[in-house]
């Protein structure tokens, strides 16, 4: 145990004869500090992970079978949204075309391109082209195209400028937070009727009112828009 | 940061450790320090601290994550998602105390830490009075006066304290 | 589309033409998918939207009109069809479960001979020179055994059969049948007769021992008829008296407003004093004074309402009985129609069952031919040796949907296609036609019974639509023919099909003999309301359907009378020995207030031993305590405990309702009602702190009305199909665990010292003032702006805090993975997610489920209406247990509508809400349960 | 509080401050483990992993191993999460509240007592997420940012727990160490191998005993006290609020959150003497923990078992007076249904047992303090359980009616966290100063101060 070393005249100890060195005191101070930040620094990263496309999917493209190209056919040859999604306004699925739908043109056009092998192939055979879901709702949320068409929502708005696309990409990230953005208010976003199909489109300066304006036209129920049974069962 | 020079003088008990204190203190010696193995009442007079503002802190950031959790509540509740559940009233403040008081607690809490560590400068495992031999007792049972003051040597503080009879009186160096 | 190709669970909960792979509910960081578009996209179908079909099924060889959703070309649920008679919109437990039997895994998928999977083609190579040699012999040893059959296109096949082999006898074996009722209107009448009762005629109806509420064909046009005639309503005085003498409780009986308890034996008596009553030339026979009070009162009442005063006869008495009911009604002007019998009687109808046996075991067949679903080998009588005698048979073939007890018995095993499957048409108990069209290409390599009965003729290449198409193409053009078939697959009934109504001769009075003495305790065999004869033993939805009264599930128990239990000191759950004339079972036993003393009731159906991993081996065979000559009541059977214990397994367990708790379910007389008319100063919310939401556009609400629900489960089966329902087998249920968010409480009170018993369907009540919300730490519990309750599957935790709330319990809990990768036994095999309806989340392992008003429907009316800018109209939305409901005891309806249904039932004097003081203001309210009892046998003690 | 009952010091006259130091240190220190702390950390070590695979066999096939039934939705999970959190209570109660009081005979068992609490609170914190059906969502109770853009339900009693507990674990934690700091020092100096200078040394934060240190220490441990107090109410408030903010028969009461502070206190005030007992035995502590504070003790074990009764009585009381069905039916059901003989066991454990305290000589008998100390925190386990039980098997509609049955892992799971919860607490014993012992020199001090 402690001795007591008594003698004659004061002794003198050196400041370094002790049990820590001097950098230990810095060191338990970023140590205990951070015992607390580093995770709390973990906690927000992870937080905000949530947010980055990594997560969302959003600006993800995926090879397709056929690389499809949105551009060309949309934004060259100006198809209609409606020629292959033909179900768009009638039910929830916005519907894929058919192989006989691509091949009412490819069999005049293209018609032993490579590219299209596997459509030939597809309707040969009688298999469906399996093409690679690239704007994907997880299974509990109940999305309905139809209706988003009928009041005003337009293709691009969720899709993004399609037209422009050589590869479909997922333009939105599709978190619920993004669909209630819209849902609470829609006025930001809804278009007249016959600007729904339109391949790219940008708001008028005057969308705000323009937007109250097309609520009332659609009678769009906004308070109703985010209860939760509109998209979930 | 080690003083240049720290004197150390070690009593036995509680009540000489006061007297040496008040004396040294009515010397004017700067930079006093005692050192006990638990609080012993009236030192901190004896050697003439400032009171700690320590419970103003707390109270404030009490105050503080208590409105902080209040407001979160309401925002959450009545201004950014609005649901009707079990026909409550959005604003339910009643229940909304009840999380409002645990966070008062802990923001207070956790203030007083924060402002203990800094008021005290610890953790410090680095200070020249370890380098005291014998010091170690200063948690047991001896109880050690120190000075820090630059203008004092161990000669005199050894007079000063004449007659408490200090079981022992070193002086540590810094380089 | 390929609908037929094997589905992933998920793929049929998500219901796109997608197959994805994922995660659970909680579907973090979206796993990648595939979607298939078609190659060739088949008009009409459009992708996410469903179809619906009429077509027909069958029970008992009559048929029901239904109307089939499907999804992506899978069937998945079934409804009512409005324009068919026996089905007026309206379904059964046994049509709704028909989806789930579609899916059945255990469905026979092959041809097989001596167990080992064969082709179609080495089955023809080993039939055809058969047929060569049995046309030499003019079909001499050539047999048919079907089930019962009205199918016009299959009796015109037989009889095309018969035309190429006069030796051809065909016989038809029904273990449920209406042998008895047959035989009694020939004793009546003279010849076949089949006698309609017309209860939507009746002001008065005494039921001996007959069951026209219970499960059957008729069950569902009974009931709307009952229901028409027993509507309680302010102001509206007209309602039917039902009187009911039975052994045991049916499901009559438990609606009746006055029941006697009788022995089978005392029927006869009954029977007799009536008759005597009503003027017979017959022995009075002696009654013990309660009884002859009741008939002398009933008499009474019968005789006051000439003309609109039925008696109905229970299959279980004997002719004589029957002939005599017959008597009975002519002296009341019953409303009754007599029409010649849909299904064929006399010398070219069937011969038994029995005839065959004999033959076959004096190696006079040759060459027998099973067909459609029938089954000796389980459910014959047990006097009737068939396994031995079958043993006689050179060459049997077998064609069902299982591989079953008497497929293990016959050389060859075709699979049949199930209902949904195949071509073919049906007639109702009144004769109406319909079609049967498939909804779905085969799932397997199955043949059609009119394929079969086409090889007969030699005819190969005969498919059951060709056949179908022949049989009603005759006296039409092909031209209109095309029309006239367009239109009838459409409405689902054959126009002006339905038999002819005549005037009968005048019934003769039989001579009544006596009743047969007897010791011991007398058994009573009954139909089963799950599983029926035994035919659906194997689907899961009906073995975990809680029968009504006993709300026993996957099983069968001995019912007998409380007093007889405490005098034989048995305890329910006692294992007890049935024994008579050398065979006996063992069977646990269940003290059942309705049933009368020296009774032991038992359902036939159970004990299967080969059908599927879902039913075999559950609950005990009552066929074998069953002769020809003693079909539903034996006499004389001996019962020993045996000392072992094997309780039921019990949905609900405490079901006496007594002091105070009779304001659950208030029975009240139809004065109270009918005094109390106009007064509509009710159902004011009780004082509350909070402020009142308001709910602008619609006010969901559902009233449902205790007096027309007579317990017959459709709603709870719909509701199972419709919002995918997972089951949970026996060991679950036992824990107290089941799932139906639909339950049909069951309660008995004493009225005049006669348990009455009351059904009370309870679904989520949807309260204002939700007790479950405010306690969910995460908000998934929640209402939305139409007074939905709403429960959010993906965000819920399951803390199950919402439930221990709910003063109604209510809410279900996935305490496994029922649907979702803990199924029980094979229901996770992925051709039975198939049945999954796409519009509905299948629930994952740790979420709370309940009702939701078929929140699905709900939303896809209020999307149509949004689309076309209107309002969802009154009865647009109509949910899966209102559309299933045969009496319309189910109402919902917009409270916003001051003319809605709920609304106006509100009004009701004796409108109620359960547990309305303690204050959640719930949006499913009731009406009180009604009775129209007697004032001549008011107070009957004792 | 009943403290005030001694006049006379309870530490031995003529102690020198190195002394009770040495007393408390040295089996630590210097004395080796004995074989019955052995034994007991080899069978406690086994039982933690024993926990480890019921939650393991949990996440794997959900919560349906246990007995929980569609009625009766709750069991084991939360009767144990209330009945630890009660035992979590008494340590910060003796600290701050014998603190704020003056009872300065507190320095011999707050530090265990915190300790105890401490573990208690962290095994009770670990049921409420192990009895969700989805654990792995148990974060949806915070309010964080998220790309849902939902936030937790604020009038759920559920989210209250969530913040008390984790409040008061926070909470706990701090109280306990900052207690702690100072022994650490002392057990740096004492220590002998550098190894544990040093550990002691990094865990003490260099406290040097100095004046400056003491005067800022001193102010915050007792405001944390005071802050101790109000919050450790709360928090069983809350959890009385678990069952008082529904409307189930037996649960609706008003009385139930100071009924469940009361019990907290009751069981943890006697898990405080069981450990007492044993600590005492272990590690030689015969000169700091003298009967009379045993005595001390059981006086507040018997206010708080005259405290239940009359809970009981007032429940019964309101029950009945309030005439409503479903309560009469419910308190039928205390007394003649299937649970009853469980029932009266446990008012003969909390009510009828506890009574033997009026006599000084069981007050100071340390067999008969054990006994019935462990009988009382069985007593309070089947409480809580009953609260559960005979509420959902019996609710408003017979219909619904249903017993619970426990299964295997309902049991083990119970069990285990026991076992759990014995480990740590063995584990503090062999690494910390089980008595204050700054405190325990401070008492000495004042002691000669008054004698002198």
């Amino acid at each position: 145990m402690a001795h007591d070393a008594g003698g004659s005249g004061p002794p003198r100890d050196t400041a370094d004869s002790q049990l820590f060195p001097r950098w230990a005191t810095l060191a338990a101070r970023l140590g205990l500090v951070s015992l607390v930040g580093v995770p709390a620094i973990l906690l927000g990263l992870l937080m905000a992970l949530q947010y980055t496309p990594y997560v969302t999917g959003q600006t993800l493209v995926r090879n397709q079978p056929v690389p499809f190209s949105h551009e060309h056919h949309v934004g060259g040859l100006g198809l209609d949204c409606r020629y292959c999604h033909g179900s768009v306004e009638k039910t929830r699925f916005a519907g894929l075309p058919p192989t006989h739908t691509c091949m009412t043109c490819h069999s005049q056009l293209w018609t032993n391109a490579a590219v299209l092998e596997p459509v030939r192939r597809s309707l040969a055979e009688g298999k469906p082209i399996r093409w690679r879901r690239v704007n994907a709702l997880p299974d509990y949320v109940y999305f309905d195209h139809s209706i988003h068409i009928a009041k005003g929502v337009g293709c691009t708005t969720c899709h993004g400028p399609v037209d422009r696309m050589p590869l479909m990409r997922q333009a939105a990230p599709l978190t619920m937070g993004w669909c209630l953005d819209c849902h609470r208010q829609p006025e930001a976003h809804l278009r007249p009727e016959n600007e729904i199909f339109a391949g790219h489109w940008t708001p008028p300066p005057d969308q705000r009112e323009r937007g109250r304006e097309l609520i009332r036209h659609y009678l769009i129920r906004t308070e109703h828009l985010t209860d939760c049974s509109i998209c979930h069962r | 940061m080690s003083l240049p020079c720290l004197l150390l003088a070690e009593f036995r008990d509680p009540e000489t450790l006061l007297d040496a204190a008040r004396r040294v203190r009515e010397a004017g010696f700067k930079g006093l320090d005692a050192h006990t193995p638990f609080p012993v009442e009236g030192l901190a007079e004896a050697l003439g601290f400032r009171p700690t503002r320590i419970r103003p802190a707390m109270l404030v950031g009490g105050l503080l994550s208590g409105a902080f959790a209040y407001w979160l509540q309401w925002y959450s509740a009545v201004l950014d998602y609005p649901i009707n559940s079990g026909g409550r009233p959005l604003h339910s403040w009643p229940v909304f105390l009840v999380p409002t008081f645990e966070a008062t607690v802990l923001g207070a809490t956790l203030t007083g830490i924060v402002a203990f560590l800094i008021s005290t400068g610890l953790p410090r495992l680095h200070h020249p009075a370890f380098a005291a031999r014998g010091f170690e007792r200063a948690s047991q049972d001896r109880f050690f006066l120190s000075v820090a003051d630059p203008h004092v040597d161990a000669a005199r503080l050894a007079a000063l304290l004449d007659g408490l009879g200090p079981l022992s009186l070193r002086e540590v160096r810094g380089e | 589309m390929s609908a037929g190709s094997v589905l992933s669970r998920r793929q049929a909960a998500l219901g796109l033409l997608a197959a994805a792979i994922s995660g659970g509910l909680s579907g973090c960081g979206e796993p990648e998918e595939e979607i298939l578009p078609y190659v060739e996209q088949p008009e009409r179908l459009v992708p996410g939207a469903g179809l619906r079909f009429a077509t027909t099924l069958a029970l008992e060889g009559y048929g029901r009109g239904v109307i089939c959703a499907s999804a992506e070309g899978r069937p998945i649920k079934i409804e009512g069809n409005p324009g068919h008679p026996a089905s007026l919109g309206a379904t059964d437990v046994f049509a709704e479960a028909e989806i789930l039997g579609l899916y059945d895994p255990d469905r026979s998928r092959t041809i097989r001979q001596a167990g080992r999977p064969v082709t179609w083609q080495e089955f023809l190579a080993a039939l055809l020179p058969r047929l060569e040699a049995l046309e030499a012999r003019g079909g001499e040893g050539l047999r048919l055994l079907t089930g019962p059959i009205t199918s016009p296109t299959l009796l015109r096949l037989i009889a095309a059969a018969r035309g190429r082999f006069p030796g051809l006898v065909w016989h038809a074996h029904a273990p449920i049948g209406e042998a008895n009722a047959r035989r009694g209107a020939e004793l009546a009448f003279g010849r076949p007769v089949s006698m309609l009762s017309r209860l939507d005629r009746a002001a008065v109806v005494l039921a001996l021992d007959a069951d026209p509420l219970g499960p059957g064909p008729d069950q569902i046009r009974n009931g709307h008829a009952f229901a028409e005639r027993r509507l309680a309503r302010a102001g509206r005085t007209e309602f039917m008296r039902l009187y009911a003498v039975e052994p045991a409780t049916t499901l009559t009986g438990a609606n009746a407003d006055h029941r006697l308890r009788v022995p089978p034996a005392m029927l006869r008596d009954v029977a007799l004093a009536l008759a005597a009553a009503l003027g017979a030339p017959v022995p009075r026979p002696e009654l013990a004074a309660k009884q002859a009070r009741f008939v002398e009162a009933a008499a009474e009442d019968l005789r006051a309402h000439h003309g609109a005063a039925l008696v109905l006869a229970g299959e279980s008495l004997a002719p004589e009985l029957h002939a005599l009911v017959h008597w009975i009604n002519e002296r009341l002007a019953a409303p009754v129609e007599a029409i010649a019998p849909v299904f064929p009687a006399g010398a070219e109808g069937p011969m038994p069952l029995a005839a065959l046996v004999e033959d076959m075991r004096a190696g006079r067949v040759d060459t027998l031919f099973i067909l459609g679903g029938a089954n000796p080998a389980y459910d014959a009588p047990a006097d009737i040796d068939f396994l031995n005698a079958c043993k006689q048979v050179r060459f049997a073939v077998h064609h069902g949907l299982h591989r079953d007890e008497t497929a293990a018995l016959c050389d060859w095993h075709l699979p049949a296609p199930h209902a949904l499957e195949e071509w073919g048409d049906l007639r109702a108990t009144d004769g109406t036609a319909s079609l049967v069209q498939p909804l779905i290409r085969p799932l397997y390599a199955t043949r059609a019974t009119a394929e079969l009965l086409g090889l007969l003729q030699g005819r190969l290449d005969l498919s059951a639509h060709a056949a179908v198409r022949e049989t009603w193409a005759e006296g039409r053009t092909p031209e209109e023919f095309e029309v006239w078939w367009r239109r009838t697959l459409h409405e689902g009934i054959v126009e002006g099909s339905a038999a002819p109504r005549f005037d009968p001769p005048e019934p003769r009075l039989p001579q009544v003999p006596p009743a047969p003495a007897a010791d011991g305790l007398v058994l009573v065999l009954r139909p089963d309301a799950s599983v029926w004869d035994g035919r659906f033993a194997n689907n899961a939805w009906l073995q975990e359907c809680p029968r009504p009264l006993t709300r026993q599930v996957w099983g069968n128990a001995a019912l007998i009378a409380p007093e007889e239990a405490e005098a034989r000191g048995l305890n329910q759950g006692d294992v007890v020995r049935l024994e008579v004339g050398g065979r006996s079972l063992e069977v646990a036993v269940m003290p059942e207030p309705g049933i009368a003393p020296g009774v032991v009731a038992l359902s036939l159906g159970y004990g299967r031993r080969r059908v599927g991993a879902i039913g075999e081996g559950v609950g005990v065979n009552a066929y074998v305590l069953r002769t020809t000559d003693t079909p539903w009541t034996v006499p004389g059977v001996a019962l020993t405990p045996l000392g072992r214990r094997a309780p039921p397994v019990l949905a609900q367990e405490e079901q006496r309702l007594e002091g105070e708790a009779r304001e659950l379910l208030p029975v009240i007389p139809l004065e109270e009602v009918l005094r109390a008319a106009g007064d509509a100063s009710r159902s004011e919310p009780p004082p509350t702190f909070y402020p009142e939401f308001a709910y602008e556009t619609y006010a969901w609400a559902m009233v449902i009305d205790t007096t027309l629900c007579i317990g017959c489960n459709a709603c709870v089966i719909a509701c199972q199909s419709e919002n995918n329902i997972p089951v949970v087998g026996p060991e679950e249920v036992e824990w107290g665990r089941d799932m139906h968010w639909l339950r049909i409480d069951t309660y008995r009170q004493e009225i005049d010292g006669e348990p009455h018993p009351g059904f009370q369907p309870v679904p989520c009540m949807h309260c204002e003032k939700a007790p479950c919300e405010p306690v969910c730490p995460v908000a998934a519990s929640v209402h939305d702006q139409e007074g939905l309750n709403v429960q959010v599957y993906n965000r819920c935790i399951g803390t199950r805090f919402c439930q221990s709330n709910c003063p109604y319990k209510v809410r279900r809990f996935n305490f496994f993975g029922y649907a979702d990768g803990q199924e029980y036994k094979n229901l996770g095999e992925p051709v039975v997610a198939a049945h999954f309806n796409p519009e509905v989340t299948v629930r994952a392992r740790g979420v709370m489920e309940k009702c939701t008003y078929c929140v699905q429907r709900i939303s896809a009316a209020r999307r149509e209406a949004k689309k076309e800018n209107r309002p969802i109209a009154e009865g647009e939305v109509v949910t899966a247990c209102q559309s299933a409901c045969p009496t319309s005891a189910i109402l919902f309806g917009d409270l916003n509508k001051a003319d809605s249904l709920p609304s106006r039932l509100r009004q009701e004097p004796h409108h109620y809400k359960l547990l309305g003081h303690l204050g959640t203001q719930p949006r499913t309210t009731y009406l009180k349960r009604v009775r129209n009892p007697n004032p001549a046998l008011e107070g009957d003690a004792a | 509080m009943s403290g005030s009952a001694l006049r006379e010091p309870p530490l031995p006259p003529g102690a020198s401050y190195g002394e009770l130091i040495g007393v408390v240190a040295d089996p630590v220190l210097e004395r080796g483990t004995g074989r019955p702390w052995r034994i007991a950390f080899a069978v406690t070590l086994l039982m933690t992993l024993g926990l480890g695979i019921c939650i393991a066999w949990l996440f794997i096939q959900g919560v349906g191993i246990w007995g929980i039934n569609t009625p009766v939705v709750w069991g084991f999970a939360i009767a144990n999460f209330v009945w630890w959190l009660g035992i979590g209570h008494a340590g910060t109660l003796i600290s701050a509240l014998l603190l704020i009081t003056r009872q300065h005979w507190r320095a011999s068992i707050n530090r265990f007592a915190e300790a105890m609490t401490l573990f208690a609170a962290v095994i009770a914190g670990l049921f409420p997420i192990l009895h969700l059906g989805r654990p792995y969502r148990f974060y949806w109770l915070v309010p964080y940012p998220n790309t849902m853009e939902v936030w937790p339900q604020w009038r759920s009693a559920l989210v209250w727990d969530f913040a008390a507990i984790s409040t008061y674990i926070i909470f706990s934690l701090l109280f306990w160490y900052w207690g702690l700091i100072p022994d650490l020092a002392t057990m740096r100096d004492r220590a002998r191998s550098r190894a544990a200078r040093y550990a002691y040394g990094v865990l003490s934060m260099g406290w040097r005993g100095s004046a400056r240190h003491w005067h800022r220490h001193d102010a915050l441990y007792r405001a944390m006290a005071a802050l101790a107090v109000p919050l450790v109410v709360s928090v069983h408030s809350v959890v009385g609020m678990d069952f008082a903010a529904s409307l189930m028969p037996g649960w609706q009461e008003t009385i139930f959150p100071p009924y469940f502070v009361i019990g907290a206190m009751f069981s943890g005030f006697a898990m405080v003497v069981t450990l007492a007992i044993l600590l005492r035995r272990g590690l030689g502590l015969e000169k700091v923990i003298t009967p009379r504070h045993f005595d001390a003790m059981a006086k507040i074990v018997l206010a708080g078992s005259v405290a239940m009764a009359i809970s009981y009585t007032t429940e019964w009381f309101t029950g009945w007076y309030g005439g409503e069905r479903a309560e009469l039916t419910h308190l039928g059901h205390l007394f003649t249904g299937a649970y009853a003989p469980i029932y009266y066991g446990m008012l003969a454990c909390n009510v009828l047992i506890p009574q033997v305290f009026w006599l000084r000589a069981a007050r100071r008998n340390l067999v008969t303090l054990f006994l019935v100390t462990i009988l009382i925190n069985i007593g309070m386990w089947l409480e809580r359980i009953l609260i559960i039980w005979n509420t959902l098997s019996h609710g408003h509609l017979p219909s619904m009616w249903h017993l619970f049955y426990p299964t295997f892992w309902d049991w083990a799971t119970l069990l285990c966290s026991i076992g759990l919860f014995t480990f740590l607490f063995l584990v503090f014993v062999r690494i910390f100063p089980a008595v204050a012992m700054h405190d325990l020199n401070k008492r000495l001090y004042q002691e000669k101060e008054e004698r002198a």
